[in-house]
């Protein structure tokens, strides 16, 4: 047992419920409309609360919002807000909500998730001063009423309401207060908690907010963020008994197996994908073939056992369960189902007609990973399967973080790791990646099929023919292979066993509103 | 003195100038940009950014603005903490930074030349023996190496020290340890052998000539004079004070600017980056400067007037 | 031998450091006395033991690697080799001053000369900082240096090095030691400076009644000063006696080259100077018999052979050789020992 | 008491007090005496050969790869078929503790070759020709000593990237500086030396006096300034590994593998030790037997 | 003797200027040499004396060209030395050559004997091969030293051979001026003889003429035909050796003989002692008019208005002083 001595912390010793947890290093700001990270995100879900807010099963379901009302072309949303207070008192108004999503939109404010709110009827053009902020499609029509206009039917458009880009901002307090966000007396928030203390780098303390209007269900009185940045550093003070929890991103590979062993673990779905990019525009990855035999040539399952060891699913298709499709119940990856198979001999053969029968001949390829994170063990293990099964041999290159984002996006390598998080709940977050020339496609790969299904897919307000189009893009994409799925995330993270109530979401956000301590 | 003080003031402009010119270069020389991330962004929110920082300026003029900016003592908005600038930075960091460190320095000044004095009386005996192989230890143990294993075998499974954290006087124990570690260590090893060479000065054996007991000998006579090469180790020792930190505060989590050091290069984020190596760089030349001066105090042949005496 | 007279008396006194290599055998069997109230010079070349017999009166030998490893050193009454050495501390700078070499290096470089003086008093008079303020002035004064208020509050890197040689010399005679130990105090020094300390220490030696050793490698140096001198060579005494005997009829060979290989400026004659040929030996394998029968004109079988005996020519003064021997040809003597 | 008289017979010498008994004997030969008394520098040397021979014929001897995996025997705790265990790719942390002690040692090496050219070459114009040029340089050199060489490392590394070969470069780049700064001291020194004044005066020419004069009496300083610079530098690319601008895996260094390690301790501490104690040795190695150079070089010491 | 002239030196300056800081102004400067003219004849020892400090060592060097004057001409054979290129100087080198004073600074210690002596035929190119090992065997020889030691390092040698390995240096390449840098004053007194004896029979065998530098009067009245006594970096009295102990004109010859013990105490009981007062001043900033008068008996005002010109005081006897 880990974390056996609990020490007078003030961790839950007294009847007071609080919990401490690790979500990462210092938010790079708290202003909902200005971050993008997933630690930001976590702090944001707990301090703030949207129009909608995601259950436990990931659906939206109505927060500020008291009702939404959507047209039948699915193009304009009415929203009446119910009557709920920010944490100074100040009333929850729709133009609360207009204020700061114009902000995210201002180009001058040069926010970087802008594009979340990109569905908006100009909100794009806005932002790239090619429209007036009066034509963006945000209307006020009272102060609990706001209309919204979006650029194209988006069937996910409640779930986005949810995310920290949409939260409202107290539209009184900024203007007063214009670096409001920096300072716990001026940070204004609505949600399960507001700011007490803020210790940058260090740790931020929340305690329940009596505003809330929800404040019946909030149980801890009192929430605080260590701001650790290494995860090694974060776990050991977690099984001191320091911590009551450390989030995903900072629990170490190497610890997995004793945590799992002492019960610490919890795992739950992510909507994240591991892959390898393939660049195909060299030889000889420019064949198919090839492509195909590097991925059919690897042990997912062994390489998760051994390696990644946090419960991943093998990817043998592209988008990660968790995604619902049109039919209820089931997920977008039931319908899908196994895209492909591992299989040696076929691997063999395939590169065998590419012209490398056992390898031979094959130029030396290099892996590109990024230094930071846990990548060069599986590209050892990965170098190690192809050297055995194929016999070819592949070098390693890692790069800093930066450095290795730029040769990834400059085609300046032959095939490097990369990871894909959804943004949103829906499969198109991961498929819109891969058109041509999309900024995040980084293959080099085109295909005319696969765009005209992305294309069909976004047009379209049917999510089942939405749905249908997608299914075949995918199957496009693995057929052709410019990647070589992995796995599907987990979100693995530590929290003691008396903690309750916490809601993990699938894009790594951690939600303590019905967060209890037992005894 | 005055006009000493003011020239070396002038060539340390000069060489702070020099430092800003070069990582200048440096920086824009790395591959890849403040706000290049994993998932790529639009090209209009790209060109708002560039605009909001500046970062579409032609790069003489990004160089000039930044001298001005530094010439007023601002070091700018940090790219990566929005809102927040440079100065907001350091004035949040640096006080843990220089309580840290400067606790350290005590640590290590008095542990070093303790022990370095004890080894030198001692030669050749068990107490040298033990003072040598210790600070022997402490020059070969990577600082992470220490660092994580204070933190674990004494933070962790002893329950004496908490493994993380700021605030408490608890929570300086361990980091400051393995911050002194390796120049206690250093310190020990110049004072043992300075002390060695002192001792076996002419004025010592003047000194003992003159029918004074031993302690006072040491004390009185050779002390000062051993601690003269120490001083002259002051400036790599800051340095190392100052750039040991990433380390120690990136393990135990200790809100300093030491983590800026290395993290900043990583998200370039360049005012943070030419901050920090500025504010370095201004300590060092600083510090080397009352270095210099607190040579005179310990060796009045030395003359603040031309160049160092040593 | 015991003569109750005697300031000091130094008996069969071996010093030995023990080195890497072996032990150096510094100084084997030293014995010598010196008086009351007389300057008594040593004399020799560089590495003969001159520094190592002094300082192992004071015992400051450097311990390791040297040590005193036989003989007495009778010193008002007590056996210094015996005492501990917090009763010899108790000793120097009070009954025993020393003068070194190398006045550059012999002050301490971070202290006031005012500190480095009071603080022998401070030690053994017990006396208060003022009075010993006054006292050290009123030696630095006596030792010829002017302001010396002023200068008492300076380092010693403020003064010449002649002026700091008067510095070395008023801190040892500030306890009225009963003997000054003098080791090459002018070596360091110009010939006019040297001039000047020479003068101040005959001065001093009218003045107070203290004995002084004075230890030089410059025969002329003691000619003016000492009444008795030791010729030292190879860690050994080869040769005592008054001025006279030494200079009007050394015994011993080593003692006539040094007269005889150095020109003296009165001599107008341009005749060539007699050098002694070789090397001293060396002190790690010192050779069976006498040091200086490789080096040695005179040298016959025998002193390769055998150490030489000390001979007593006349009262006072002796000296190591076998030709002094009874035996020994005095043809080669008479003839070649020329001097006078 | 009588004696033969034979005994008092002249004794034929012809002086050859000229003769020089000892033996004859390089200050090379005189060093390694020196050094030899040294226990702790001598043990230092041992230690180093051993490890040195490890890491360079260990290789050879172990029946495994330090790149090829075992996923079939991960994470194992050293026993007899695998001393100090295995690592999380089921390889054998003896073989690649080996290789890693290799690569480090090279590092160590092959930056201080490279700081030693720049250091000679600069420090040796700096010093031997002087005047503002020698000003010019300093200021250089006062420059770079302003700058935490730590930053200036991590700044190199990122924009040449990482990789062996740009470490060797980047370590030589920044740890020249004071090796520059030792051999212009020394040949200040030397250059109002007698004898390099005796050179001039029989119309020595520049280079000769440097190459023949400054540069060898510079030699001991310069072997003692390396012998601890190496060290130096394997740490230093054990900081750089532990920041993730190490060397390239599946390549290994000590320092890659402490810093792997560390992540470990909790669960599996043999793969911190293990490497952590090597560089610790390697360290003590270095570092005794550079304080046994210093001293054996020591002109003090010399008569 | 005959009157032939080797070597004249006019009015010979030499000053170093100190390190200067980053902003001083005004430069300050060592004044080691401050105008010293003499003439140095063929097969003569002339003696250079004075006291540490007083700009022997910088006069001898500037000499040779170690270090370039400040102004004055040095005339070797009646051509100025100083209006020659490396190459014209290379082949000065070979007549003019030094020996220096520390035997232990002044031989490489990285070098064995033999390669010490026989760098210069290296550079000269004056023998190879086996040639230039007999040469050093016959260079080693003359200076009494074993042939058989060229094999050695200078660590291994006695002061004293030293001495002698840095005399057969500066013959390896035939020359005809030595400058002599105090090549005693390091030495016992019982070496001494051995270098100066040497000295001796080298310049007679030879024919050599040596600038013959010290501060041990004795030594140099010794081995000297005539001698210049210095003073803060002029020449003060310039006689034949017998003169100047005869008939020491100048106050400041006159203390430094007198400053000089007799080994004698006969003489020395009754000898009077004329004690210079106090020291050197510094020759950053040298006292106006005559150096010589804060230190002088004789000092009047005009002593401290104009500086002395060394004029000829009787038969070849030149003095710097207004009281004479
Ligand atoms: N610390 C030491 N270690 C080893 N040998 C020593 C030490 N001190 C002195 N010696 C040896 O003792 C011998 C005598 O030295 P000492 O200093 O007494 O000579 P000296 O007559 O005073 O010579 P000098 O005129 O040079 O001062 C020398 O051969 C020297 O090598
Ligand atoms: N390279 C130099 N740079 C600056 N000053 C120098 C230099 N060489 C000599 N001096 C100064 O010039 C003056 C004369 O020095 P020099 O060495 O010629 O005297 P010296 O008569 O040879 O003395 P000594 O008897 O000590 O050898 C001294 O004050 C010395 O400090
Ligand atoms: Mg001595
Ligand atoms: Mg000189």
């Amino acid at each position: 047992g880990c974390g056996t001595t609990n020490p007078s912390a003030g961790t839950s010793s007294s009847n007071e419920m609080k919990v401490s947890y690790a979500p990462g290093s210092e938010p790079k700001t708290l202003d909902p409309q200005m971050s993008n990270g997933i630690p930001e995100a976590i702090m944001e879900l707990n301090l703030f609360e949207g129009l909608m807010r995601l259950d436990k099963d990931s659906n939206p379901q109505n927060a500020i919002a008291d009702s939404i009302e959507v047209s039948p072309d699915g193009l304009k949303y009415t929203i009446k807000l119910k009557d709920t207070k920010w944490s100074n008192g100040d009333p929850v108004t729709a133009d609360d909500f207009k204020f700061a999503w114009m902000h995210a939109l201002d180009p001058a404010a040069a926010a970087e998730y802008a594009y979340q709110l990109f569905y908006i009827k100009n909100g794009e053009a806005y932002n790239s001063n090619n429209a007036k902020a009066e034509d963006v499609g945000i209307k006020v029509v009272d102060p609990k009423t706001l209309e919204i206009t979006l650029e194209s039917p988006t069937p996910y458009f409640k779930s986005l309401l949810a995310f920290p880009t949409y939260y409202p901002v107290d539209k009184k307090n900024v203007e007063a207060n214009p670096k409001w966000n920096l300072q716990p007396e001026t940070f204004v928030s609505n949600g399960p908690f507001k700011m007490q203390s803020w210790s940058h780098n260090d740790k931020l303390v929340l305690v329940k907010n009596p505003n809330y209007w929800d404040a019946d269900s909030v149980k801890l009185s009192e929430l605080t963020f260590n701001l650790v940045s290494d995860g090694k550093a974060a776990l050991t003070a977690f099984e001191a008994g320091q911590l009551d929890g450390v989030d995903q991103s900072d629990v170490p590979i190497s610890d997995l197996d004793r945590l799992k062993q002492a019960g610490s673990l919890k795992t739950t779905p992510y909507l994240g994908t591991y892959f390898y990019r393939f660049n195909v525009t060299k030889k000889p990855l420019d064949n198919p073939k090839v492509r195909q035999a590097l991925s059919l040539a690897i042990n997912r399952q062994a390489l998760i056992d051994n390696v990644f060891k946090g419960g991943q699913i093998p990817a043998l298709g592209y988008v990660p369960g968790g995604i619902p499709d049109a039919e209820n119940g089931k997920t977008f990856r039931d319908i899908g189902g196994e895209l492909f198979k591992e299989d040696l001999a076929k691997a063999k053969q395939l590169l065998a007609e590419a012209g490398y029968p056992d390898g031979k001949n094959f130029p030396e390829l290099t892996i590109l990973y990024n230094t930071n994170g846990s990548h060069q063990l599986p590209a050892q293990a990965i170098q190690d399967m192809w050297a055995k099964n194929l016999g070819i041999n592949v070098k390693l290159l890692g790069q800093e973080w930066k450095v290795y984002q730029r040769s990834e996006q400059d085609l300046q390598y032959d095939i490097a790791r990369a990871g894909w998080i959804g943004d949103y709940i829906d499969p198109m977050t991961f498929m819109d990646m891969f058109v041509t020339n999309g900024g995040n496609n980084q293959t080099g790969w085109s295909n005319a099929d696969y765009d005209k299904d992305i294309q069909t897919a976004k047009q379209s307000g049917d999510q089942k023919a939405r749905m249908q189009a997608m299914h075949e893009a995918e199957e496009v994409l693995i057929n052709e292979m410019p990647i070589m799925p992995i796995y599907y995330y987990t979100n693995y993270y530590v929290l003691k066993d008396n903690i309750k109530g916490v809601i993990q979401l699938p894009l790594g956000f951690t939600d303590f509103k019905y967060a209890t301590v037992e005894k | 003195m005055a006009r000493y003080l003011l020239g070396r003031i002038a060539s340390a402009l000069l060489v702070i100038w020099l430092v800003i010119t070069l990582t200048f270069l440096l920086m824009h020389a790395i591959p890849g940009g403040p706000f290049s991330s994993e998932k790529v962004l639009p090209p209009a929110i790209m060109a708002n950014i560039n605009q909001r920082y500046h970062l579409d300026d032609p790069l003489s003029k990004q160089y000039f603005d930044y001298l001005k900016n530094i010439a007023h003592f601002n070091f700018g908005p940090t790219f990566r903490y929005e809102g927040r600038t440079v100065n907001d930075l350091f004035k949040e960091g640096l006080p843990k930074t220089i309580e840290l460190g400067f606790i350290a320095t005590v640590l290590a000044l008095a542990g070093g030349t303790i022990m370095g004095i004890i080894a030198a009386l001692k030669q050749n005996k068990t107490p040298d023996y033990i003072a040598t192989f210790m600070a022997t230890i402490g020059v070969s143990v990577p600082s992470f190496v220490l660092a994580t294993f204070l933190q674990y075998f004494v933070g962790f499974k002893t329950h004496w020290f908490p493994p993380i954290g700021w605030g408490e006087v608890k929570n300086l124990v361990l980091p400051a340890l393995a911050l002194s570690a390796y120049p206690i260590a250093q310190i020990t090893r110049l004072t043992r052998s300075s002390m060695l060479d002192v001792l076996n000065q002419d004025y010592i054996r003047t000194a003992k000539s003159k029918g004074l007991p031993g302690y006072i000998i040491v004390i009185r006579h050779a002390l000062r004079n051993a601690l003269i090469p120490v001083v002259t180790f002051m400036g790599p020792f800051f340095a190392y004070i100052l750039t040991g930190n990433f380390v120690v505060e990136f393990v135990f989590n200790i809100p300093g600017i030491g983590q800026f050091f290395v993290t900043s290069i990583g998200n370039r984020d360049y005012p943070v980056i030419m901050g920090t190596t500025i504010l370095f760089a201004t300590l060092l030349v600083t510090f080397n400067l009352l270095v210099d001066i607190l040579y005179t105090v310990l060796d009045p042949r030395i003359k603040l007037t031309g160049r160092k005496g040593a | 031998m015991q003569h109750l007279q005697h300031l000091l008396e130094v008996d069969n006194l071996s010093t030995s450091f023990f080195t890497y290599a072996g032990e150096v055998r510094a100084v084997s069997g030293v014995s010598f006395h010196v008086d009351e109230g007389e300057a008594l010079g040593i004399v020799g070349e560089s590495g003969c033991g001159k520094s190592v017999t002094v300082q192992s009166v004071m015992r400051l030998i450097p311990n390791p690697p040297g040590k005193i490893v036989g003989g007495q050193i009778r010193f008002l009454g007590q056996d210094l080799v015996k005492l501990s050495e917090k009763q010899m501390t108790e000793i120097r700078g009070k009954s025993m001053g020393m003068i070194f070499q190398d006045p550059m290096t012999s002050l301490n470089p971070v202290l006031t000369i005012g500190r480095q003086m009071t603080e022998v008093l401070q030690r053994h008079e017990g006396i208060g900082k003022q009075e010993a303020m006054e006292r050290a002035e009123k030696y630095l004064e006596m030792v010829g240096i002017p302001n010396a208020k002023r200068r008492l509050k300076q380092y010693p890197h403020e003064f010449s090095g002649g002026m700091r040689q008067r510095v070395m010399i008023a801190l040892a005679l500030l306890c009225n030691p009963k003997l000054l130990i003098a080791d090459e105090p002018t070596t360091a020094l110009d010939v006019t400076i040297q001039a000047q300390i020479l003068e101040l220490m005959k001065d001093l030696k009218q003045k107070i009644n203290t004995s002084i050793i004075l230890i030089t490698h410059d025969l002329g140096v003691v000619a003016g000063l000492c009444s008795r001198i030791i010729v030292m060579y190879g860690g050994k005494i080869v040769e005592s006696g008054t001025v006279h005997d030494i200079f009007k009829s050394p015994q011993h060979p080593y003692t006539w080259g040094l007269l005889k290989s150095v020109p003296r400026l009165d001599d107008q004659s341009r005749t060539k100077l007699l050098p002694i040929n070789g090397t001293p030996p060396d002190l790690l394998q010192p050779p069976v018999g006498c040091g200086f029968t490789a080096r040695c004109s005179y040298a016959m079988k025998i002193c390769a052979e055998k150490p030489p005996e000390v001979t007593e020519i006349c009262p006072g003064h002796q000296a190591a050789c076998w030709l002094l021997h009874h035996q020994a040809p005095k043809n080669a003597f008479s003839a070649k020992g020329g001097v006078e | 008491m009588s004696i033969p008289v034979d005994s008092f017979s002249p004794l034929q010498h012809g002086f050859k007090a000229e003769a020089i008994n000892r033996p004859s004997t390089t200050l090379w030969q005189d060093a390694w005496r020196r050094f030899r008394k040294n226990p702790l520098a001598m043990g230092g040397l041992a230690v180093l050969t051993l490890i040195i021979l490890f890491a360079i014929f260990g290789p050879f001897f172990s029946h495994f790869d330090y790149k090829t995996n075992n996923l079939m025997a991960t994470n194992q705790y050293p026993d007899w078929i695998h001393p100090f265990g295995t690592d999380e790719l089921g390889r054998d942390i003896l073989t690649r503790a080996m290789f890693g002690a290799r690569i480090s040692l090279l590092i160590g090496f092959g930056s201080v070759a490279i700081n030693l050219t720049i250091g000679i070459f600069y420090g040796g114009i700096s010093g031997y020709i002087g005047g503002w040029l020698d000003n010019l340089m300093q200021r250089i050199i006062d420059t770079i000593y302003s700058i935490p060489d730590l930053l200036y490392v991590i700044l190199l590394m990122v924009t040449f990237g990482s990789g062996l070969r740009n470490i060797f470069i980047v370590l030589g780049l920044v740890n020249w500086v004071p090796m520059a700064r030792i051999v212009r001291g020394q040949i200040l020194a030397l250059r109002e030396q007698e004898f390099v004044l005796a050179a001039r005066t029989l119309g020595a020419s520049t280079p000769r006096i440097l190459i023949k004069h400054l540069l060898p009496n510079s030699i001991g300083q310069i072997i003692i300034v390396s012998a601890l610079q190496i060290p130096a530098a394997i740490f230093m690319e054990s900081f750089l590994s532990f920041i993730g601008l190490g060397v390239q895996a599946p390549l290994v260094s000590l320092g890659s593998m402490a810093s792997d390690g560390r992540m470990n301790i909790p669960s599996y501490p043999y793969s911190l030790i293990f490497p952590a104690a090597m560089i610790a040795l390697l360290m003590l190695a270095f570092n005794f037997v550079g304080d046994g150079l210093r001293d054996a070089f020591d002109p003090k010491m010399r008569k | 003797m005959k009157n032939e002239v080797i070597l004249e030196v006019e009015n010979l300056v030499k000053h170093f200027p100190l390190e200067a800081g980053f902003f001083s102004s005004n430069q300050k400067k060592v004044h080691a040499v401050n105008g010293i003219s003499f003439q140095l004849n063929k097969g003569e020892t002339l003696g250079v004396v004075g006291e540490s400090g007083c700009g022997k060592s910088t006069a001898g060097r500037t000499i040779i060209r170690l270090y370039e004057p400040t102004s004055g001409v040095i005339k070797y054979q009646g051509k100025n030395i100083l209006d020659y290129n490396a190459r014209e100087m290379l082949a000065v080198r070979r007549d003019i050559q030094m020996i220096f004073q520390d035997p232990y600074a002044s031989l490489n210690p990285r070098m064995t004997v033999g390669d010490i002596i026989g760098e210069a035929l290296d550079i000269h190119h004056l023998a190879r091969g086996q040639k230039r090992t007999d040469r050093i065997y016959e260079l080693l020889e003359t200076v009494g030293l074993n042939p058989e030691h060229a094999n050695r390092f200078p660590h291994e040698f006695s002061g004293g051979q030293r001495q002698r390995i840095g005399i057969a240096r500066s013959l390896s390449v035939n020359p005809k001026l030595i400058i002599c840098d105090e090549p005693i004053s390091a030495l016992d007194v019982s070496i001494q003889a051995q270098i100066v004896n040497m000295l001796e029979e080298l310049q007679e065998k030879l024919g050599l003429t040596y600038l013959f530098i010290a501060h041990d009067l004795s030594m140099v009245k010794h081995i000297s035909h005539r001698i210049a006594v210095m003073y803060l970096g002029r020449i003060v009295e310039l006689t034949d050796s017998f003169t100047l102990y005869e008939k020491p004109l100048h106050p400041y010859t006159q203390a430094l003989l007198s400053a000089i013990p007799i080994p004698d105490p006969d003489i020395e009981a009754t000898r009077q002692h004329q004690v210079l007062k106090g020291t050197v001043p510094s020759p950053i900033d040298p006292p106006s008019g005559c150096y010589f008068r804060t230190r002088c008996p004789k000092a009047k005002e005009v002593c401290s208005l104009s500086t002395p010109e060394l004029i000829e005081r009787g038969n070849n006897h030149l003095v710097a002083c207004h009281c004479v």
